[in-house]
């Protein structure tokens, strides 16, 4: 059966099966060729890139927590530069979307990086992680305000040239309908949704915080039920196609996923139970489409009963 | 790394060693021998018993023990939730388990090799003794604070010349910190080889002296680890400038696949 | 040893261990009766009451998730009159503060409430929960709106006589901290967080959601780590005391959220894992507190090292 | 409600009944009999096994299927992933038990008795069938679509008279129903009493035949439940007004602690 769904807005671009792998989970990609055909996913979002190396947070960044983890890995990265140097060559982006997940603190920075990753062939798009600090404004988070979320997302649109710009939204705000309303009028290809949850985590005995960096973001399949209502009020807030992610476990979960509304979802933390999760889940996925008898899954996507 | 693999594998047995307070906190598990090709003592496995829910997600990572034709020999310490579930396994049960990952010990025939282990850190130096093309060259000093019966001490003994120590009272520990002291001191005047592993204030000890000494030294670094495969950064340790052509970003390179087995004078074990 | 906490500003006040019960997961108490002393307690919070009985929302209601559930049972109750007539005579009120949880559709009608209730002597204080629509003014809840939870306060605050008031926040805000500030100003004696977070099911055969009403409260283990983050947060931004809630599952947690600055906790959800659990909870935090040799609850209170 | 109680009981044993498709489906799973004083066939436990982690919180209710001096027996049917991690349990596994819960089927030694079972909802006429002092009163017809090796349909069929009916093609489900309407009436007439448990849609038909034949008729209710004892507010069903006095707010009742049994009159299944 054929998993490519049309993508709105986007007649040139597709995934040729809904599921990708999540930003920070997958490394770049080769970490896990040697688990399986890394040409038989969707798409692969590379970890979060920077203009400048940057070292990242002091350890610990992981904790394991119920149904979840909290990570505070912070942006360790290279660069764009080597990324693209290193990294990128290694990938079989000829054959599989390879998109550029990008991080900074000012809509410039922003825009720079942008203009980096426009220019190459083997970038299908860019990712914009808007749960960071707007260091020049009081250090607010893009991602928490309407208004600087809709700046960002101008000044990436305007750089991106043809590649499609995805914005990807944070959940620790009071209404995320109205943060994808205004990127989307702010010129955003699509949305991806969610990034973690703002947590943290405690050692009693040695009355240490669990991450050096005290909060971290929660992921995995306890924030499956908070992804899923946030992909909904997106999904009912905008046109442009959205991307769910968080907690995906099971093909069940991507289908969840889907039946609110998603064109395609991310495997984030999914990958740490096993190395070789998204793939087995590819299989898996179209195993059960297939059992469940779903010939479409353009008329499955958003059939949600009320 | 073309042999690393994701394999569920059956329990063979998982034998009790020692009691801690009429417990078992020891144990050697055996599984069936994974399909790989090769496989050097220092790596290790991620391990994740079939039947632990997604309550836990993590695999946990076990240094390789020994390999035989028959079975995988992993050597565990119960010390929180998932080693005390591990405790559980039976032989039949399944375990997920990747790998070899990371970087093993160097091997050099020639050279006297000193093996300085520290607690259930005497996993790896089982395998390591035993696969040794010269094991006369080998020497072990091995600090432990629990009943000698709890670890493979014998299995290791029976190959090689070493001694352990029973840490009890704080004086132990200043006496085997000098006996490691004089055992390192040794070894780098013959330009031979200083291979440790144990918990971190342990390997912060032998590098200092190893870089005292000037010894040639490898520690085998233990952190919080999710993937094993370098992808979630979340083992991180600070590293010395000198290894960032290695590919390593910003200061900070991945014990699982960097390491865990680092050189000494790479290291910098500060944080975490 | 006294697990008795002081309250700055409420001398007379104090519940003689840290571990409550947490509104609508205990019922009115006496459903737990027949499982243990409910004079143990540190205290009992009522399921919310309405000034009018209530439907509360159609089937399903309820629904598991991983580490977690979701309910949206909404506020059914036989009204705030029924309560003190039929309920609250059951209790032992005497030995143990038993809190009243309100709900209400604007402030007068919270004012009203709390003025019936600050009448009663088997009340020992009123819990607000503005996780509510404020009907009036467009729907958008009290306690996602720093001035109109500090409206809320102030109408509560003024009917309340002698009984201390408590407001239970809402995680799903952008700045929880500056919420708790807003509500602390208006006038409240303890905070209280955290509700549930926002989150949905569906079920991908039936195509329904798992939720008559679709979106309801995310509780359990699963939000622990939500929940300490916002806890830590609430208890660096006020100096009243503060009720740590979300995911208690055992003697460990409940420090947790101390040693995170809380002067008590809720236990909730972890309620349905076998209906003695608070009884046995308070046992096993004895025995813990014991056992790690701390002998100032006070002092390890608030004591994270940074 | 002095006898509620919350132990931890140990499996006897947990045998499969029957085959689907080489499946086991179907269990009889018997553990410790607890220490209660008395119980009623109707009324249910609240069971979760001790070896649950916290992924899933809730425990499962099932309905008391038989007490004797030496054990409790449930009868349960594999449909999620609760009820297929039971059918792992083994004996000597521990398994944590709240009840007896809710109110039984009403007893009433002297009326013709028509016992309406439909699938797994069977399991309660299983001690009521042995528990009765006149079981020659009482009367079952059974609908099921599974093999009526699957269920503990020869236990009771030694003790009382009734038929199975296997619903395969929807001509089926017509007869049985056709037959219900017949027995109804019959047990009406007489002043009988009519006792139902199944699946909700089964319920609404005996509803419907009960109040158009206006007959006596209990129905046994099926709703997701998370405390088994009035707390939550999540089991709940519509009811009749006269219900009200009860204590129950708002026009909706607990099934847990109101039900599972209910007069037909009083409720209302058109939610949920
Ligand atoms: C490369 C490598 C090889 C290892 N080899 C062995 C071995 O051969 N035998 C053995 O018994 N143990 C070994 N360990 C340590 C082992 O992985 C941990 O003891 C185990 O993960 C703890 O799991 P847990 O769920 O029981 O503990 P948790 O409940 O997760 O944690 C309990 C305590 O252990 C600490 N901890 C958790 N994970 C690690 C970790 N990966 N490293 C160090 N501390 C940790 C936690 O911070 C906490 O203080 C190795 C670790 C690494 C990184
Ligand atoms: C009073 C009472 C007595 C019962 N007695 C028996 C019995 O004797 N034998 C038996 O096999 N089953 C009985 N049940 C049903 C049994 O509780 C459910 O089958 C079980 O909880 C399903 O758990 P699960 O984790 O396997 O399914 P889940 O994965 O939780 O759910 C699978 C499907 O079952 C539905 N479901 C879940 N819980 C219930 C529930 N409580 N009632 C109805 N549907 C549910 C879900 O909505 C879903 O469609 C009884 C239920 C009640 C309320
Ligand atoms: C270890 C780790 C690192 C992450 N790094 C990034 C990142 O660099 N950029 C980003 O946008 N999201 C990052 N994320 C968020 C994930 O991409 C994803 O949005 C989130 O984990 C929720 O999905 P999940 O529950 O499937 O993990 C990271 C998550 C984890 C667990
Ligand atoms: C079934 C259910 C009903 C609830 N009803 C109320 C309520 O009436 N009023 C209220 O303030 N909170 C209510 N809550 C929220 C809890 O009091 C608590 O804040 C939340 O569940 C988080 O704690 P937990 O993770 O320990 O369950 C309810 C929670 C559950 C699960
Ligand atoms: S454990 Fe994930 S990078 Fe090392
Ligand atoms: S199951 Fe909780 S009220 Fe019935």
């Amino acid at each position: 059966m054929d998993m490519r769904l049309n993508l709105p807005g986007l007649p040139d671009f597709g995934f040729k099966n809904p599921i990708l792998t999540a930003s920070g989970t997958f490394g770049y990609g080769v970490e896990f060729a040697p688990f399986g055909d890394l040409t038989a996913l969707g798409g692969i979002v590379v970890k979060g890139l920077s203009l400048k190396p940057r070292p990242g947070n002091p350890m610990p960044r992981i904790a394991e927590t119920p149904c979840g983890m909290l990570n505070a890995v912070g942006l360790q990265n290279s660069g764009v530069e080597s990324f693209l140097k290193e990294k990128l060559p290694k990938l079989p982006w000829r054959e599989l979307p390879v998109i550029a997940n990008i991080y900074a603190c000012d809509p410039g920075e922003f825009a720079e990086l942008t203009s980096i990753l426009a220019r190459e062939q083997g970038i299908a798009a860019v990712e914009v992680n808007i749960s960071c600090p707007n260091v020049k404004e009081g250090g607010i988070l893009f991602g928490q305000d309407a208004a600087q979320a809709a700046r960002v997302t101008e000044a990436v649109k305007r750089v991106a040239g043809d590649k499609p710009v995805i914005i990807k939204l944070s959940p620790n705000v009071t209404d995320i309908a109205a943060i994808a309303k205004a990127v989307e009028d702010a010129g955003a290809d699509m949305i991806s949704c969610i990034n973690t949850l703002s947590g943290m985590g405690v050692d009693i005995r040695s009355r240490k915080p669990l991450l050096a960096n005290v909060i971290g973001g929660l992921s995995g399949p306890a924030i499956k039920p908070v992804a899923l209502r946030c992909v909904w009020q997106v999904c009912r807030a905008v046109t442009i196609p959205v991307i769910g992610i968080g907690g995906i476990t099971s093909a069940e979960d991507v289908l969840e996923f889907m039946l609110v509304g998603a064109h395609a979802v991310q495997v984030g933390t999914a990958n740490f139970i096993r190395p070789d999760f998204s793939f087995r889940l590819v299989q898996e996925f179209e195993q059960l489409v297939e059992k469940m008898g779903i010939t479409d899954l353009e008329e499955f996507r958003g059939s949600l009963k009320l | 790394m073309n042999n690393e693999q994701c394999t569920t594998l059956k329990v063979l047995d998982n034998v009790p060693f020692g009691q801690v307070a009429g417990e078992n906190l020891f144990f050697a598990l055996r599984l069936e021998r994974p399909e790989w090709k090769n496989w050097q003592p220092g790596q290790f496995v991620m391990v994740r018993p079939s039947g632990w829910a997604f309550d836990m997600l993590w695999a946990r990572p076990f240094s390789i023990c020994r390999v035989s034709p028959r079975d995988l020999v992993l050597f565990f310490q119960v010390v929180g939730r998932g080693t005390r579930r591990m405790a559980e396994l039976k032989s039949g049960d399944d375990v997920l388990v990747w790998g070899p990952l990371g970087n093993g010990f160097a091997v050099e025939p020639d050279s006297p090799t000193l093996l300085l282990a520290g607690g259930i850190g005497i996993a790896p130096f089982v395998g390591y003794a035993h696969s040794h093309p010269k094991p006369w060259n080998l020497h072990m000093e091995f600090g432990h604070r629990m009943p000698l019966s709890c670890y493979p001490y014998e299995s290791i003994n029976e190959k090689i010349m070493g001694d352990a120590h029973l840490e009890e009272k704080p004086e132990d520990l200043t006496r085997f910190i000098e006996l490691m002291d004089r055992r390192i001191a040794e070894h780098a005047e013959q330009n031979g080889l200083v291979l440790a592993c144990g918990p971190t204030p342990f390997l912060k000890t032998v590098q200092h002296l190893a870089l005292k000494h000037s010894a040639r030294c490898q520690l085998s670094l233990e952190t919080r680890m999710a993937c094993g495969v370098g992808a979630c950064l979340g083992c991180v340790t600070k590293v010395a400038d000198d290894m960032h052509a290695n590919g390593v970003a910003a200061g900070r390179a991945q014990v699982c696949n960097h390491g865990p087995v680092f050189w000494a004078h790479q290291v910098n074990l500060s944080e975490g």
